[in-house]
């Protein structure tokens, strides 16, 4: 069963590792991947970013794309962790974490869901420029790519 | 129907939430956001650029043909920047 | 510059990355793989694995394609942990972690790094059965053609 | 030169480890195997189907026609199982 949980909270790796191991099944493998705030350099060096979202929608949109993965790669476990609200730069944003009998199933549907997470989970990133300044993300082209290149439809133009 | 604005649409409109009774000729999407054009500067500067906004109609993404009722949740937002 | 260790100590995740994160550069994601041991199931089900390796060579070859990962995938950091000797079955074998700033140089690079591990570094399993028994795990093909997809060259045969 | 053995085949030799000078018609992997051989069932049992048996030469992998040297560490094992 798929676990989700969106909320300003940070990320504890190892606890989220040990409820994932305590799922019953045969787990060979865990992927994971953490998404971290990145300084940036120069003019767009930044301080922190706030994570924006739609909280009647986030949860129920990833749980649901969190099972279609559990079933496509056949995962004995995954958790989906984001956070919202302000985060310094080098804090945890994300960690997309499952479980599987085999590795290339694991690694594969972390890929998936970190793809989906960028263009289809209602979140928005505003970054804190050192300058002062507030700048709201832009969506990339590239993170479209990426997704369809699992047959996940971005949200339609 | 309640209409929700996140990231910069809110700050453009100025508020994150309100209820609206439009009237009956407003049938999808496309026809709400023009109405919405019509209630200020702020709104305008919001929902200038279509390409730039996306929607969601109950909680489900949604197209500019897509038909809104009276009692929807409508979202108008940027293009998504999680993970 | 990678660090790899192999040896019998079990693996603290939070550690190595908290380890990578110090690492100077604009990480953005940290992608990791970590490989347990399996209990398997009916006649095949074990107590426990132990890992032997050949130590003048296992360290030397990891860091080799460990750094040809860092150059390929432009990591900010990377490490591998292999561990040898007994582990009981839940118990973590491999961890894979690799920094980069964007997601798909941190995930493609792990998955490269335990695919070559699997047919490249000189490691063999030996399975402990339930009924006693002792097992040499057989090596196989799967594994050679996960490596072939990245150019690895697998041992001669 | 120095010789290892590694998993199954250490098993089958008996041994982990050992110091051997062969003879000077011993100039490939494939000569000490077969070399090898004549010194004991252990020796038959574990280099008997080359098709499961891997080599390092000095850590380095090796094939059978590799050259062997005195003062060479030559490794035996099995396919890899690692990761």
């Amino acid at each position: 069963m798929a676990f989700i949980r969106v909320g300003p909270d940070d990320i504890d790796m190892a606890t989220e590792i040990a409820c994932l191991q305590s799922e019953p099944g045969e787990i060979g493998g865990i992927a994971s991947f953490l998404g971290v705030v990145r300084g940036g350099e120069g003019h767009s060096a930044i301080t922190a970013m706030t994570l924006e979202h739609y909280p009647a929608m986030t949860e129920a949109a990833i749980r649901r794309v969190a099972e279609e993965a559990e079933a496509r790669w056949n995962l004995i476990g995954c958790r989906v962790i984001h956070r919202v609200g302000r985060i310094p730069v080098g804090g945890r944003i994300v960690l997309v974490l499952t479980a599987a009998r085999h590795r290339q199933a694991a690694l594969e549907s972390t890929s998936f869901l970190i793809d989906w997470l960028k263009v289809g989970a209602p979140f928005w990133k505003q970054e804190h420029l050192i300058s002062g300044k507030d700048h709201w993300v832009e969506a990339k082209s590239a993170d479209d790519l990426a997704a369809q290149r699992w047959l996940v439809v971005a949200p339609p133009d | 129907m309640k209409l929700l604005y996140f990231a910069w649409l809110r700050e453009r409109i100025g508020l994150g939430e309100e209820e609206v009774t439009p009237p009956s000729s407003v049938v999808t999407v496309a026809d709400l956001i023009a109405w919405l054009r019509l209630r200020g500067p702020g709104y305008v500067e919001a929902l200038a650029e279509t390409a730039r906004v996306r929607c969601a109609v109950n909680q489900d993404f949604a197209k500019l043909d897509t038909i809104v009722r009276p009692g929807d949740e409508i979202a108008f937002f940027p293009p998504i920047t999680g993970g």
